[in-house]
């Protein structure tokens, strides 16, 4: 296995919906755009000319609908790969997530009903998209049984997450940020599928544990870069799979360090950061928390708020150093880390 | 009309009557409180999915709503675990964990019934997108009600069918009310099918409830759509007899008239269906239903509940 | 103040909807089933005949839009109020909800733009109502901002907060659980509002707090009661308002008695129960913690399943007994109480 | 057609050439990053808003989508607030929390945009209700694109509409894309107003963008409106000439052909207008056109970024 090949995120999940729909003819691809000039960002670009527009379609406008016509597809054999641009419209497709793909199986007893579906949808802040094409609406489907939601970030994860999801008999949320799409990693050319339900340890360390979702991994990991600085050594969760989640490997990390830090890519109230803290609290686990994510207010567009709504590798690292030190005077780091350097590229 | 041979009348008929008693018999052991879900009665409405289904082969499929025990029965579904899941046993066809309004035989092509008004309907046509996929010719057929018009995922759902050209009919079942709500409190006119057309397929509506027409007006449909010439849609006109949900009758509640359900009680498909057999093969045939159905709510009876651990079974398939 | 007078739950919403009709003309009420016969389990019950049928009626099953015509009523100087039976099928709204009743203040920088909307919705357990019939989905909205939450228990609470809701110039959700309307309480007769933000203590007691959301704070009661036959004195604490949340009464009880019990209506993971036990976490409150809720699955109509679905007295009264006394064998109390005495009844 | 007074022209024409330059310069603008959101462009497509806007009176107001800025300056929104709201400054209309696509004036009547297509439609008739139930005799008119079509909402809102007869205008510009996805290839045919009027509304279609026509048109279907006689649906063709979002051209994509856009431009309403009036006139307007325009960018310019303390403003109203 070459583990030295570098792809970059938006490349991994290309490549991994090449190769399912390669092998297997029952995978298909839809949603608003998947087959236009900007193909999704690139991730599906050159896929409606090798597997034909019978597998790759462009969608009307109609997100409920187009929901309920994935389900029904999956029912019918086909594994259907839902794309919403961005997350926040998938509030249209609420009732069809929750109220039947989550639901069918349980509410119809099992045997052979079952719904393969997955839904991809793109999240995060990016330059001015304010109010309503902002939100990374997770918790909100954390908290609903029947569905698994990953959101990888790394280019391995996302790769081998996504064809764990297309082969998964079940409905799957998968989450990408739009940041991670400057992402490169080690991305092996086979395919390769990465089991839910599992934490990424993306960098140890001793003195703080420091759980990133999505894109806030990235900056969990730029940081501990920080914090070496101040002579800190952060140890650096990405939980990958959020739904199940994977609280031993984080309890195991936080009983280590005895301090833990929750960066949620998202609002924080019932948010994954409640979660993972209140689960780590039911094991009695002895610790320090604190938690960070959006500003509870809706997403500004003017940067200089925008700055102020969303968390990243300085307020993090400024916090830890709080944390460890409470008594001293606050400190933030003074270096400006150069991106490239900071990235984790694996091989895992 | 065609005339109709004797053994077809004798299928429509047994159908009609198992549907039309097997509720009966639901109005009638409610109040025990054996039954574990609210029920929401065909009662008035059989000739819809039974003149329907008739005209449906193996392989065909159907999606419906809460109101689902005639589709369901008419399609073909299992009746005794019809009966175990309205029981709430372990033996239902939902494990239980259903009730009345989420009753499934995917072997008979029965896909589900679903709570959520107007959900079923682009579940029917993905599943029609599937069909087309994988170059089947078999037909989706997706019943829902009248108020099921008003909700967005109709026009959706309508839209992209009519775009795919999908081998889906779509089958409204008007009886004018959604609960105490009639339909022109809800619409500024009665055109579903001008709407439906809209769409670009085929609008048939029939007024009068009879199973014949019903029957050969889906069958015709029914042939278009497995050539490949895409959706159709299909309004019938019908009568719920009793209350929205429960057992009873609801004239009392005043939101309709006991004249408006008598018109419909006059042009009953059952006794018509009845009239045109001998007694003979009338008795026969209801005897047959009849022990038919005592065993069934006898096998509901004597199945166990669901042990606590079900609880926590069917979340999800593992590969 | 008559603070004698009992009503039941329903009566008490029907009184505050009467009374803030009757004071204020811009206020309407709408949705399926407002002005038939059942009236919302009663609690419209006369209203069309009394405000006539421009400002009390029934809609077309049209969940998403019906909320935008609330929402530009509100706009136009109204004061909606929108009901739905069943929070389930509150699914189809989200997006209205989420992305424009919840963000329009904001996104439009405040000024003369803001949403005068109420959300009536019931939830509830009820007999076999099954998987899409009994969805408690607050957590999902506790996660946004720009939405004001409350599920009050009692019919004192109930009236206060409907009239605060209709007042208040945001939008409120106000969450009703169907077997709350068989509660009764003193309800006085003149109007008074009840501020959001507050939390009801309920029963005072030393050794264990229980937190009850909605129809879970009866419950408590209930559980208080079966405790006093194991020597054991609960506090009961209803929240109220869930967004935004009166942690303070709850961390003050907690920091008394050092021990916790939130029962969510609703799943956990993600939920109210998590939310609350972070925030008392983030005060450094030094408490043993437990959450109750929902079995994650979906809600099965059968009664021999439902019942391990749902938490209730008995369950959360064993449950403080182990938490006490975490050495001793199980505990569940012998006494079936009659429901009649164990119902608060005020006065507040 | 009637001839119009030059009064009237040169009103029109001022409206038209404010909104073409004014995005002229965002496109011009837009590269330096002043510019604090995407911007999606009206040019090409200002007739409609502008044709309807004169129609329209004091206490009427508009719903708009993200492709709002046209609408907004055609109702008489404040351009100052309008640049510096694109700059994200505290003196824009929004506070810089809106952008672009987030416009509002509600002195002028422009009640807001939003980015969520189809959202703004069961808002209009959410107001008009409001204004009716009110006894007030404005008039709402609801903007969205081709795309809104699609949504669920759509069909939803003209129901209701209809059906309580409601104060309201639904204009479709139908610009044929919604992003880079053709009319035809999310519907069957192209007969949104076959549609539209199956809800129980007058329905037109104006196909050639002729200003005088959309005016006249708009003018009459709002004084039918405004005595009472319930909504109207007008979809007028147009053309997007430059990318779906951001200041470009997009023909090098290749889903659509200059020539489509060309036959657009020969008919440029701008240039039509300009031509009826004299010289000297055109250059009156011009000029203070421009200079509005300076002194508006001059305003964003200047003006001061939010502090960071405002993030916390507006989420509520306190009473
Ligand atoms: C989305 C949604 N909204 C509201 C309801 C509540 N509800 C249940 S049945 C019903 C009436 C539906 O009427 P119709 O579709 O005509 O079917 P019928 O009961 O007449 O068979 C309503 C409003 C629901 N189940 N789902
Ligand atoms: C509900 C929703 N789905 C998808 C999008 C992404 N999107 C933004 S603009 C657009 C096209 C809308 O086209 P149209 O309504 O014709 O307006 P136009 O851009 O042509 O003015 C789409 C699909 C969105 N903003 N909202
Ligand atoms: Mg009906
Ligand atoms: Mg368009």
């Amino acid at each position: 296995m070459n583990t030295q090949r570098l792809l970059s995120y938006p490349e991994a999940i290309r490549e991994a919906l090449n190769q399912e729909m390669e092998r297997d003819p029952s995978v298909i691809v839809f949603g608003l755009g998947v087959d236009d000039p900007k193909a999704i960002l690139g991730t599906t670009k050159g896929l409606v000319e090798r597997f034909g527009p019978h597998r790759v379609f462009d969608t009307p406008l109609s997100e409920d609908s187009m929901t309920g016509v994935a389900i029904g597809a999956a029912l019918a054999g086909l594994r259907p790969v839902h794309v919403h641009i961005r997350m926040d419209f998938m509030l249209l497709a609420m009732n069809q997530i929750i109220n039947m793909a989550a639901k069918m199986r349980y509410m119809f007893g099992g045997g052979d009903i079952y719904v393969p579906l997955v839904i991809r949808t793109l999240i995060g802040k990016s330059w001015g998209q304010g109010p309503q094409h902002s939100q990374s609406l997770y918790p909100l489907l954390m908290n609903i049984p029947g569905l698994k939601i990953v959101a990888p970030s790394t280019p391995y994860d996302a790769k081998g997450c996504m064809i764990q999801s297309i082969r998964d008999d079940n409905p799957v949320v998968f989450i990408e940020h739009r940041l991670l799409y400057y992402q490169k990693g080690h991305v092996p050319e086979e395919t390769y599928t990465r089991a839910f339900g599992k934490a990424r340890l993306l960098a140890e360390g001793s003195d703080i544990t420091l759980v990133g979702i999505s894109q806030m991994a990235v900056e969990c990991l730029r940081a501990k870069r920080y914090l070496e600085e101040a002579g800190i050594s952060a140890e650096v969760i990405d939980p990958v799979s959020l739904s199940p989640l994977d609280i031993d490997t984080i309890a195991s990390s936080v009983s280590k360090t005895g301090r833990l830090i929750v960066v949620d890519n998202a609002w924080m109230v019932c948010g994954a950061g409640a979660e993972i803290i209140t689960q780590l609290i039911e094991r009695n686990i002895n610790m320090q928390v604190h938690r960070m994510g959006f500003a509870f207010v809706t997403c500004p567009t003017t940067p200089t708020l925008e700055e102020h709504f969303y968390p990243n590798a300085k307020k993090i690292a400024s916090r830890a150093y709080e944390m460890l030190y409470p008594d001293r005077k606050p400190w933030t780091p003074k270096t400006e880390l150069q991106l490239e350097e900071i990235e984790f590229k694996g091989p895992f | 009309m065609k005339t109709f041979d004797t053994a077809f009348i004798e299928r429509l008929y047994r159908s009609m009557y198992l549907i039309r008693r097997v509720e009966e018999e639901i109005a009638r052991i409610y109040p025990t409180d054996k039954i574990k879900s609210p029920v929401h009665l065909s009662i008035g409405q059989e000739a819809v999915s039974v003149g329907i289904c008739e005209a449906l082969r193996d392989g065909d499929v159907v999606f419906g709503t809460y109101r689902g025990h005639a589709m369901y029965l008419a399609k073909g579904g299992d009746l005794k675990k019809m009966i175990a899941e309205l029981y709430g046993k372990i033996t239902g066809c939902a494990r239980g964990k259903g009730g009345s309004m989420h009753l499934i035989d995917t072997e008979k092509g029965v896909m589900g019934t679903s709570a959520i008004v107007g959900t079923t309907i682009p579940i029917s046509v993905g599943y029609a997108y599937g069909l087309k996929y994988n170059g089947s010719d078999s037909v989706v057929v997706s019943f829902f009600g009248d108020g099921a018009i008003d909700e967005g995922a109709f026009h959706e759902s309508l839209n992209f069918a009519a775009l795919k050209k999908l081998p889906v009919l779509f089958v409204c079942e008007n009886n004018f009310y959604a609960i105490h709500s009639h339909h022109l409190s809800r619409h500024h006119s009665d055109n579903i099918c001008e709407r439906a057309a809209s769409y670009g397929m085929p609008a048939e509506k029939i007024e009068d409830g009879d199973i014949f027409r019903i029957y050969e007006s889906a069958g015709k449909h029914i042939e278009a759509i497995r050539q490949g010439k895409g959706p159709v849609f299909l309004e019938c006109i019908t009568c719920r007899w009793k209350e929205h949900v429960g057992p009873n009758d609801d004239f009392h509640l005043g939101y309709r008239s006991e004249k408006e359900v008598a018109c419909w009680k006059e042009k009953d498909q059952l006794t018509r269906l009845r009239n045109l057999l001998s007694s003979n093969n009338v008795s026969v045939i209801e005897n047959e239903v009849e022990q038919e159905i005592k065993d069934a709510f006898e096998f509901a009876e004597k199945s166990p509940f669901p042990e606590g651990v079900v609880l926590y079974e069917d979340v999800f398939k593992e590969s």
